[in-house]
């Protein structure tokens, strides 16, 4: 594999991604797999469940460089990630959390990212006390809070309830919108991927590739629900093909 | 509360077995105290234990600090762990007769050579707890510290430590015991003073009262430091695991 | 003044000699500073002088021989002719004859000197003792114990050991002393004495002189002069008088009356014989003993 | 492979140490080996090896055993852990001298006493390690098990003995070390036969030659079981664990 | 509290369930709470995040006991619980891990199961070498190979694509409609359990109480879309109502 840091597009392109298994056969998660992004959009992932998404995340992440292949990234730039789970030291407090991820952050900015997330009254809370959800929320403050250029989320807002997801999906957008963060969100959801992305990555069943990709040419704050709806019936459309295959 | 009743009880015991027993063999709990405070008046005792525990203090340091951070580099690194995995098995199985004879006739009968012995022989204890703790991190971690470039004070204090940290408390106890039960011997083949080289005396003249009587400070001051210094400590770090509820657990 | 390092056990009797000479100012006298590392045992005299911590220490002339006869240049100036006794309760028990049957509790070990002296001697009278006895080895302190409280029909003990037995009602049975005349010895042996190198010999040899013939001051003092011995008695932690005699009697009978010259021709007859027993694992490669075990002072330096 | 290519190191080590000091302080490699095989022939090195291995086999066991039972309740028990915790301290920090001296008075130069007293050496160190596990394990496990009525025989082998592995592993590696150097004191102070006892003749000798040549035998035993079964077993039962992707972590 | 097990009715009523907190301030997690649930029949919880929804389903389970308050479950019965996170043995396989929970399961079975999860080729994987999606199939197959007579689902569903959430819903109906198994599922998806439930529980946030309780009574093979539309709406402005509250 090769990583290289002064793209104007993060692109990912992988020949193949093997995953040895200790118990049953070797997997390929990804093979001729390729994607690319602009510098300051935002693209939304969505692929049938155990396909290669969180794979694809640890790549660009840099987690995993046991792969064929080669990742472009914009140069510089902090990175904030959002696991599959919560991912929190279990032997700190909500509010300690955050402060270790972002010893830069000020407390006066840890604290509205709390009161965002409705997570005051938890911020001495240690996670094992915190319910899944709270702790979802948690890791996703923890992400936001170290003001991040690149914003990779695998499937930010299950476990919450409608009005907050709805909420953080504003939230999101608006760091897209104004702070230009580029963003990558896995999801099932395709109205949250038509709500959230620019570009929308379908992907095939295992071994994974882009099956197809779909813009989302409708600025954000102009999307109406029948255009909403149109584009979800495209993709739905996509997927069967792609599970048809 | 329950600790002195713990320990009101096993006085019990002791002294009901002595009761029964010729006080040459078991003396009661009295006669010790009596030999112990009667060891504190002239000052020896306090000379010896003094001694004994610097000994003590110094290598046990130096062989959980060392041991810790090879132990540490054994567990990540699988290459590391190949290459020095046999000498680990070779020096933990090594008598410390062998090792305390070999240091003292290299470095001849100095308190470094002492040191030096025990904390030789406790050093590939320490690596074994140690590599185990560290080949049993939580690799999600490591990730999560990872993305967000923790620096390396940072990934060592809030995620490597507080994961070995069972490991390290199982390591210190059975190491502080395992430390002072070397330099007992090691005072005895080559040290002038020390509670080793008293236990030795005690044993030539077969004085069972004076052995227990400079046997049974040390222990009551490792008691001491378990509750007031290691407990709390304990208890304050490991505040953050959730209480099991009732009635559960195979237990 | 010349300074010498001592590694002196502090149950042994040198360190009681050493109180008088200090209580006496004899070192003073002998223009000697002496620097004293106590030491728990035996074992730990020999790491003591094989590390070059100290320069003479205690101990006997036997592992002197066999130190020589793979390379060491340790040498051996006599210091106690004191030995070990056979003790029993039962007074049935009277000669090795009567141990067939018996457990029997040897201090120290396979190796010791008195138990292939009491082997080598029962051989003489037909007995061989590993088949006729139970033997059983170990610690000395836990052997006399066992012994006094009868788990132990026997014990072959060291001196001290045997007093305090002694004082417990045992009664000797054999005296090693007995053992030693009758495989041949002149005299009374020397069993212990000062080990020290060959080079520090050499190079100190005027020192050493004054410093054996202090010691054979304290020695003349402890077993003439109360007042010595009281000053010896207060490094003695047994305290009952009983005892105390007992010390007192063993040590001055211990006391090294014959030249060095003779002490080296019943060292070499008794070399023979516990070679012999012992074997190679005892003695080393060396079938006679090795010339130089006994320390041979240049003309010069001699007293 | 490289497990040799260390071994070989040491070796080299070793020759080299040699070459550069009195053969009397440390023999090279050549001589002792010459006279393990000495020994060997003469069949002393068998026998002793046999009756010290039978007692470090049995004393092991016993500790174990019972050290992993009492370490899991009072892991899980806090009630049992408070009452038993100060008799744990004590016993830990007893010296072995006086454990093996009263185990001896009070049942005899038996080897009964003898296996005892190692065992009851051991016995702490087997507890505050399996202590610390016990406290480690995971509720939610626990949950699960519960909800799903496993049986507490499927309870301990699925649930509990994996999560206990590695501190398992910790504690019989330093264990079984552990319980050969008291073996070794035990024979020196009250056996008439074993490694113990033919290395403290040795040391009394100062034969450095024959110290080694009865102390490494049983080094090398343990790096047999270790390579030959211990890794290969411990390999089978952490195959789950994933392996760490390169370049991560602190180390 | 107390537990009692011989009724007609799953029932729960906890006058006030508080945790204890090591960090911060103790949490009342639930208060005045009471459901009941007709043996046999469905119902689904949807609450917001962190308002007690895996506490009831613990509490029911048996797994906390530390509440005042009572649970009277029908007698016998064997429970299959889906964990919100999937809780399976790392060290086991896949059909290991279903093998131990269900040793009476037949192989076949397993097998079928396995199949109906789209989970064949992983049954030798370790649950380590699964993604999220997949632990989460194992855990409700693991639920479902023990036969369950009631059946506890802490949002089963997240993390897995519309298509297999689709086919699974579809086959727990089946088994409320034709094995009577008596279900309670947590969910944010109130399309989720209107397609699944009789009686939805709105709860409360925290402390909790069933703030309104929604009859399904249409069967669930003859729902229309409109009908659902309308009890969304209606179930929505519930909670609207409840939180404005
Ligand atoms: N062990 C615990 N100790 C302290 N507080 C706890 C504990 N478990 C849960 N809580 C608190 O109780 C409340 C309810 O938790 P619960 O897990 O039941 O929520 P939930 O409804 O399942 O939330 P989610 O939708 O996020 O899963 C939360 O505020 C949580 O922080
Ligand atoms: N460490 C691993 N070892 C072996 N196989 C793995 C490993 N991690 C993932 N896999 C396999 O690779 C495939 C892709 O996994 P990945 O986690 O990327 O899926 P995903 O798209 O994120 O799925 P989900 O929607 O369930 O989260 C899966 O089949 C998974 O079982
Ligand atoms: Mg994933
Ligand atoms: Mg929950």
């Amino acid at each position: 594999m090769s990583r290289d840091g002064a793209a104007a597009l993060l692109e990912v392109r992988v020949s193949h991604k093997d995953y040895l298994s200790a118990g049953g056969r070797p997997q390929r998660a990804l093979e001729n797999f390729a994607l690319s992004l602009p510098v300051g959009r935002a693209g939304a992932v969505v692929g049938p469940s155990g396909c290669g998404k969180t794979t694809l995340l640890r790549i660009i992440a840099g987690l995993d460089t046991e792969f064929s292949g080669e990742v472009r990234l914009p140069a510089g730039g902090r990175l904030g990630m959002v696991f599959q789970e919560p991912r929190l030291l279990p032997w700190r407090s909500v509010i300690d959390n955050l402060r270790i991820a972002a010893p830069l952050a000020s407390e006066q900015a840890l604290a509205a990212l709390l009161a965002a997330l409705e997570l005051e009254e938890h911020a001495l809370h240690f996670p094992g006390e915190l319910s899944l959800g709270l702790a979802r929320r948690v890791a996703i403050a923890r992400a936001l809070a170290i003001e991040p250029d690149l914003l990779l989320l695998d499937e930010p807002f299950v476990s919450l309830d409608d009005a907050l997801a709805r909420d953080l999906r504003a939230r999101i957008a608006t760091l897209i919108d104004e702070r230009h963060v580029t963003t990558l969100i896995v999801t099932h959801d395709l109205r949250e991927a038509i709500e959230l992305a620019d570009v929308i990555f379908l992907l095939s069943p295992r071994p994974s590739r882009v099956g197809a990709t779909l813009e989302v040419t409708t600025p954000r704050k102009l999307m109406t629900k029948d255009a909403a709806d149109a584009l979800e019936a495209r993709a739905r459309r996509e997927i069967e093909a792609m599970r048809g295959r | 509360m329950i600790r002195l009743l713990s320990l009101a009880l096993l006085l019990a015991f002791w002294q009901g077995a002595a009761l029964l027993s010729d006080p040459r063999r078991l003396p009661g709990p009295i006669p010790v105290f009596e030999a112990i405070a009667q060891e504190a008046e002239s000052g020896a005792l306090f000379v010896n234990l003094a001694a004994t525990l610097a000994r003590v203090a110094a290598a046990f340091l130096l062989a959980m600090s060392l041991g810790a951070a090879l132990g540490y580099a054994m567990g990540r690194r699988p290459a590391l762990d190949r290459l020095f995995d046999p000498w680990l098995v070779i020096l933990l199985n090594l008598p410390a007769l062998v090792v305390i004879v070999l240091a003292y006739l290299w470095a001849g009968l100095t308190e470094a050579a002492a040191v030096g012995a025990v904390a030789l022989n406790k050093l590939p204890n320490a690596i074994v707890v140690m590599r185990e703790g560290a080949r049993a991190l939580d690799h999600e971690l490591d990730e999560m510290a990872e993305v967000f470039r923790l620096r390396p004070a940072a990934r060592l204090r809030h995620i490597v430590l507080p994961q070995l940290a069972p490991y390290i408390a199982a390591a210190t106890r059975s190491g502080l015991s395992l430390v002072w039960k070397i330099v007992l011997v090691v005072e005895l083949i080559g040290r002038s003073n020390g509670v080793g080289f008293e236990i030795n005396m005690a044993f030539q003249l077969f004085d069972v009262r004076l052995l227990l009587a400079y046997a049974i400070p040390f222990v009551l001051l490792m008691l001491a430091v378990e509750t007031l210094l290691v407990q709390p400590f304990e208890r304050h770090v490991s505040r953050w695991r959730r209480r099991p509820a009732r009635g559960q657990g195979l237990a | 003044a010349d300074r010498l390092r001592l590694g002196l056990q502090k149950t042994g009797s040198g360190v009681w000699e050493l109180a008088v000479i200090s209580a006496f100012g004899l070192d003073k006298e002998a223009g000697l500073e002496l620097t004293v590392t106590e030491l728990a045992n035996t074992d730990a005299a020999k790491i003591a002088i094989q590390s070059g911590s100290v320069d003479i220490v205690v101990s006997d002339w036997l592992w002197v021989a066999r130190q020589r006869s793979e390379g060491a240049k340790l040498t051996f100036y006599p210091h106690s002719t004191a030995i070990g006794a056979l003790m029993a309760r039962d007074k049935a028990v009277k000669s090795v004859a009567d141990l067939s049957g018996k457990k029997l509790g040897v201090a120290g070990g396979p190796l010791d000197k008195s138990w292939l002296l009491l082997r080598a001697y029962a051989q003489q009278q037909g007995v061989d003792l590993t088949k006729s006895a139970t033997i059983v080895y170990g610690a000395p302190p836990l052997i006399a114990e066992k012994a006094a409280e009868g788990e132990l029909d026997a014990a072959l003990e060291f001196w001290n050991f045997a007093a305090d037995l002694e004082a417990r009602g045992l009664s000797r049975v054999i005296d090693l002393r007995k053992v030693e005349t009758a495989l041949g010895a002149k005299g009374a042996p020397v069993v212990t004495g000062y080990v020290f190198d060959e080079g520090f010999a050499a190079k100190s040899p005027a020192p050493l002189a004054r410093f054996f013939a202090m010691i054979d001051k304290a020695r003349h003092l402890i077993a003439t002069s109360d007042a010595a011995w009281r000053a010896a008695m207060q490094r003695i932690p047994a305290k009952d008088p009983a005892v105390l005699a007992l010390y007192r009697k063993s040590y001055v009978e211990g006391i090294p009356a014959r030249s060095v010259e003779q002490e080296r021709e019943d060292a070499a007859g008794l070399y023979a014989t516990l070679a012999e027993i012992g074997g190679p694992a005892l003695v080393g490669s060396a079938k006679t003993l090795p010339a130089g075990t006994f320390y041979e002072p240049a003309a010069s330096a001699v007293r």
